[in-house]
């Protein structure tokens, strides 16, 4: 591609400073230019990797505990990634083994669990997953709301987190995943909370979820007051879900560009 | 009842929701689900005695109990005996013929949608081949109109999709002008909020208007936030043009939804008092597809394509002026691969206009199907050659706060020249008027339209 | 399909007589009628499942004893019919063990070998081998041929002959095989005939074929004469293939019908 | 050369040859050849790789030895400088940005084609997605003759094809009224004849010659025997139209099918002498398809596709009529899956029409193939917005004879009415006057055409 005067170039490359999307990307006649296809190619053949990439649980675990943060890896169902993908049901449930490791360790009730599942991310759950749980778990006992050690799961889906929550008779259940990877975006990391979750019981609508959590999304200072709020909120309304809305304010989370929409300014 | 023998087996198929996703084209779902035909030859076992179920029977074999869920009900009652006359003697395998008949031209096909239940499209859907589906579904004619006029012969619109990961102001108005400037955006300009909240929503809504009006944009705008957040936005008077939501074909569905037919009913009415239509009152807009049934366990043994033609017969009841399948959107435990995936998005669209909806479709697929570009590019060229109402278009494809991929702004290009497709007339005429488009609809050449010339960033003179 | 009225029936239906193609299927609108387009579908579903169906070697071997035929078993480098499918070239080698086999029963040259595969059809071999082998065989012995057992090839291409050829030092190779299942015919038996086989290096080129023999097609009197004739010719020319071509005339073959071609023919 | 660093990982190609293996789309076929990329990141890289080559670097580096190769010979000694002057300065990059830019219209595409070499038209086609193949293809135009006019813009011809497992006259005769009276048959009639045997092939050139003579139908026969058997014929005096062969990309590939290049102008300058065309003398009808070299073991190392445009460099030596790829033929050995057909299909048309063939496509699948009628439909329509030259009719889309499911007449009708295109003008004169296609070439819903009225077993009105 030593010459691109085939291409007709998009003169506004210039707000890609906004944003990650693809952009300006020009054309060739009206097609896009070899290069950006190419780009997306490639982008496209490391996201597909991405999804089989294994969450390496130890290093993790050895991680939160070299912050003082207790572990408990457990695993659902869903044997390996290939059923993972395939089974969803699979994935929300604890395997045999994983299930009698929790009776073990639940003996006293808690307020809290914390669970952390690969889901579709693992790289979304290494990078953002101990650095959250360091803001997060202070603020937790600061409620000096009883925690668990927080669990680990492996080839886990959102409503794992049910059957935690229920195994400590804990009232809020806060599932750390990792989303399924974008081609710009192939950490992003979901959070979805729900109010005395019940394994088989609760559904989306009983959950709120705070997404796009890395590091060209949402911040972890963002997440975190989200997560408070939604917290506060729903141990006063004893519920989550469609009827708990986040009205936290934006103004308050990021400090807007001063001309926020070009769009809308003048020269 | 529902038996068959065939090369030397015999089967029976005791239910007609049974036969019903025996019937199906294969796919990962339904084999998930544990309804799929184990084999070729019991799948075409089940076709056969498909093939010979009255019209009728759908009538008084429900699929999901009258009792307990709001959808039937909402099939049952909502049947239009009248409309369903014409073709009230007629087995599936014989509705198939008709539909491919002369007889059912497109003003025929109009006046029976009404008559028609979802569980009946479903059938004769899969009893078609892909050809067959593209020769009806192109015969269906659905217009809608709100700002502009959507679903026109010979035109095929686009949602422009701004998404960005924090909702930043800046961001989406650059993915905005990147879409309009390459000509998208007639369906609707449409946001996915990446968080739930009242704020951000009614920012987002206020961003979208004075961007419409400021550069008088003959379309509409949508947030897609959940409709109990667009309700309250409503309530405190944020101008809302069209109100979003995802739809399912159960009533447990929609419950894991958190909404329900009273919830939607009454964001129908909010809406349509608002007013702000100025071609034509239809101011809805759903998403489907097949699979968040089952994901939410809530298919009450239903195949996932039966499903989502139900979740059709939801849709119809608020006169929306959009609908589109997000069939790759969910990912390969519903549509495993590419062949699945283009299987489905043009029976969605065959079903939804059968029904009588503008349907579009979110030609998309994740990175953990078996999916790539070519089979973007086969799905969209075919639901463009059956006559799709619209796409979406995304910059450069890639959705990044969604996380998967969907029709870009270049696809949109090919697939309207390499057809001769049109956008909607209100919106063509803005292209054309600002040079973005030349009387032929191709792109013109030039850098950044005067319309744009007084935004600051901008190069005055573009190229 | 209690109500055909909406299909254009071809009032030619009467022509099927002649052909067992899909003829005056009549339409919808411009499309196949649902019926025939449901027994398209059956048929694909079973010639699908044809093609896996294994071939009954050892019932087939039993066959030909009671015939008085020996014959000898042995299997390509495709250990199953996945490995067939993918991999031709495996199809067309001798497994080790076979190659070992035949080495022991190769001792004494011959002029010809007759070698039967399963090929894409079992059932071709499995409805003709036998009884055209009946035919043939006697032939061969007129000419005084010698001729080693038949050899029964498991997962066999056409070229696999070749190797056999050589290990008896034949002049004359013929493998009978099951062509790949059409909708219709199931059950078609091809030979295929090579002078001076050498493996690895004769093509297709070097070969003549004789295709379509089932009920509907070639009859076994005209696939042997025609067979016959070519090995005459071979043994004349030196050769087989391109260069060697079947001049036996159909009007010995087959008795036409008088009105041979209506569309040429007045009433 | 050809190597690159890309995520983290070093590659290093080799050679031109490996390097467009690597950069092909997945098929199966290069994995039986063992020259296919391991994962989709090699693909990748290779596809960047080779987006770099300069053009000229084909003319310099010959995939297939020029000494022991005569295709290689015919590519090499045929180019034509002057012509690929325009485009001698580009990469394999941009020359596909050069193919989808407004330059490339019909007319430069013409001009070009004597410039290009099969290697540089499989290269390019290496890094283009499905909707690349399709918008370049249908920009060109390749226009040939004999009894009538094949390749006009918005036209589709077909092929007849009658096959019989015993070449029965009568039934092959069925077969033909068959397809005449749906409106097939102006690309050719053409027979696969069961045995290759000199007198049955000179009964059925007869048969043939004195349908069309009888019926005045303005079209072309070819019984598509071995090019040795035919040329026997042409000898004898048989009426032979065009003369047929199967061909391929390599001079080793096309030993193993008895042909080399001096024996296919031997039979074209026979077939021109006999001088039986009435509109133009484009005489030969040549089919290829991917994999047939490497299953003659006779690939060179060479990636199927690749292989499959040599091929093209043969046929377009000896301007045929037509050429066809038979792309889902040969076995899912070569292409696995309806995904493979239709992109090799897709591939094949755009290599062939840039290299200035009358491309064809037999969109077809065998039965020990993952494919089924959806895979076709899909291959067929993208084919026909493509702008493919023909397709093949089979009755019923079940090949007797071959043993293979290709295209219906209903499949013709099918895609000929849900994109406008019309028959080839000869033909279709032909078919109006005889009241077969209405006006608007639609079937008309009479019984048989007073035409056949003599046919003594036809009964005299139908239906
Ligand atoms: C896939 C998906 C869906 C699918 C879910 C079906 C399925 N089986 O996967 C469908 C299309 C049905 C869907 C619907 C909706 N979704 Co959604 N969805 C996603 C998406 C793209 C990926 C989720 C993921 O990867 N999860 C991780 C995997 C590993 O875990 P999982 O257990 O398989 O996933 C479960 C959850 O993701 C859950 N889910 C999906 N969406 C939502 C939304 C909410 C609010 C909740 C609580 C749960 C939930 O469904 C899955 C199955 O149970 C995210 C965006 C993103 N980048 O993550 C948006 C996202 C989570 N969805 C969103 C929304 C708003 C919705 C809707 C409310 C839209 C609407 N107006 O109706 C509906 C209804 C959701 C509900 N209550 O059930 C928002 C949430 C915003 C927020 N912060 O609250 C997100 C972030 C996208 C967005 N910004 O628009 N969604
Ligand atoms: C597939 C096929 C092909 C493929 C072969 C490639 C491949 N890898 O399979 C392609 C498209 C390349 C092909 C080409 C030709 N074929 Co062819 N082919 C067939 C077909 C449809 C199926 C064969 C089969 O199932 N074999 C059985 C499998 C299990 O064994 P196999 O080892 O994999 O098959 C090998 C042979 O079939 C061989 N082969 C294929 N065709 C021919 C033709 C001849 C004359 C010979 C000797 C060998 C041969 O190729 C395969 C690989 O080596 C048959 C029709 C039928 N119903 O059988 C016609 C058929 C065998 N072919 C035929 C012809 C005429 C040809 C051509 C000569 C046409 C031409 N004018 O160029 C060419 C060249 C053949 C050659 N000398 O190589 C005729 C033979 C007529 C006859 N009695 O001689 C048949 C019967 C069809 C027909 N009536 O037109 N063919």
């Amino acid at each position: 591609m030593s010459n691109p005067q085939q291409i007709t170039p998009d003169p506004w490359q210039t707000l890609s400073q906004f944003t990650a999307a693809r952009i300006a990307l020009g054309r060739a006649g009206i097609s896009l230019p070899t290069r950006a296809c190419l780009d997306f190619q490639l982008a496209h053949a490391l996201a597909r990797d991405a999804v089989n990439i294994p969450l390496d649980f130890t290093e993790l675990a050895g991680r939160l505990a070299a912050n003082g943060i207790g572990s408990l890896t457990l695993q659902s169902q869903a044997e390996n990634q290939r059923l993972y993908l395939q089974r969803p049901d699979l994935g929300r449930l604890l395997s045999p083994s994983s299930q009698e490791r929790l009776k073990n360790h639940a003996l006293s009730p808690a307020d809290a669990v914390v669970v952390v599942a690969d889901g579709l991310s693992s790289t979304a759950i290494a990078h953002h997953a101990e650095p959250f749980l360091n803001l997060l778990l202070p603020e937790l006992q600061n409620n000096n709301y009883q925690i668990p050690p927080v669990c680990l799961i492996k080839h886990g889906r959102v409503a794992v987190g049910d059957a935690i929550a229920e195994a400590f008779a804990a009232r809020l259940c806060l599932v750390l995943i990792g989303e399924r990877p974008g081609l710009s975006s192939p950490d992003s990391m979901g959070i979805y909370f729900t109010y005395q979750a019940k394994s088989g019981l609760s559904t989306d609508a009983d959950r709120n979820c705070i997404s796009n959590i890395h590091h060209n999304g949402l911040s972890y200072a963002q997440a975190l007051k989200k997560l408070l709020f939604l917290i506060a909120e729903a141990e006063k309304l004893q519920l989550s879900g469609v009827n708990l809305k986040d009205e936290t304010t934006e103004t308050e989370l990021e400090n807007l560009p001063p001309s926020s929409n070009f769009l809308l300014t003048h020269r | 009842m529902y038996k068959t023998h065939l090369a030397q087996q015999s089967y029976d198929f005791k239910t007609l929701r049974k036969l019903m996703a025996k019937a199906s084209p294969a796919r990962s779902g339904d084999c998930l689900a544990g309804v799929a035909a184990v084999n070729h030859l019991e799948r075409v076992a089940a076709q056969w005695v498909l093939a010979d179920v009255p019209l009728k029977q759908f009538l008084t074999e429900a699929l999901v109990p009258y009792e307990s869920d709001e959808v039937t009900r909402l099939i049952i009652d909502g049947h239009d005996r009248q409309a369903f006359a014409p073709i009230s003697h007629l087995t599936v395998g014989d509705f198939r013929n008709w539909l491919l008949s002369e007889q059912a031209d497109t003003a025929t096909l109009t006046k029976i949608a009404a008559g028609l239940t979802p569980e009946m499209v479903a059938a004769v859907s899969k009893i078609m081949r892909i050809q067959d589906l593209i020769l009806v579904a192109k015969k269906c004619r659905v217009v809608t109109r709100f700002r502009g006029t959507i679903g026109l012969a010979n035109r095929l619109s686009t949602r422009l999709q701004p998404n960005h990961p924090t909702d930043n102001p800046a961001g989406i108005a650059a993915s905005i002008l990147d879409g309009l400037l390459y000509g998208c955006g007639d369906a609707v300009i449409g946001i996915n909020p990446a968080t739930d909240n009242l704020e951000a929503t009614t920012r987002l809504l206020h961003l979208l208007n004075d961007v419409i009006e400021r550069y008088q944009i003959p379309t509409q705008a949508c947030v897609l936030a959940h409709v109990t957040t667009t309700m309250k936005a409503m309530a405190q008077g944020a101008p809302v043009d069209l109100v979003f939501q995802s739809i399912a074909g159960t009533q447990k569905a929609n419950d894991s939804f958190g909404i329900n037919l009273a919830m939607l009913q009454e964001a129908h009415e909010m809406a349509l008092s608002l007013n702000r239509g100025t071609v034509g009152d239809n101011c809805l807009y759903f998403e489907t597809g097949q699979g968040s049934a089952l994901s939410a366990n809530a298919h009450e043994g239903l195949d996932q394509q039966t499903c989502e033609a139900r979740a059709y017969s939801v849709a119809r009841q608020f006169k929306p002026l959009l609908v589109n399948t997000v069939v790759g959107f969910i990912g390969p435990e519903y549509l495993y691969d590419g062949k699945q995936i283009i299987r489905a998005g043009l029976e969605d669209h065959f079903c939804g206009k059968l029904l009588g909806l503008p349907m579009g479709c979110d030609v998309c697929y994740t990175n953990h199907a078996e999916a790539d570009q070519d089979d973007m590019d086969m799905l969209l060229t075919q639901f463009a050659v059956a006559g799709g109402t619209f796409i979406m278009g995304v910059p450069g494809a890639d959705d990044v706060m969604l996380n998967y991929q969907s029709t870009s702004f270049h696809d949109a290009l090919y697939v309207r020249q390499i057809l001769g497709l049109r956008p909607a007339p209100e919106f063509e005429q803005w292209l054309q008027q600002h040079q973005i488009f030349n009387g032929d609809n191709q792109l013109m050449r030039q850098g950044i339209p005067a319309l744009f010339g007084g935004v600051g960033i901008l190069p005055t003179n573009g190229s």
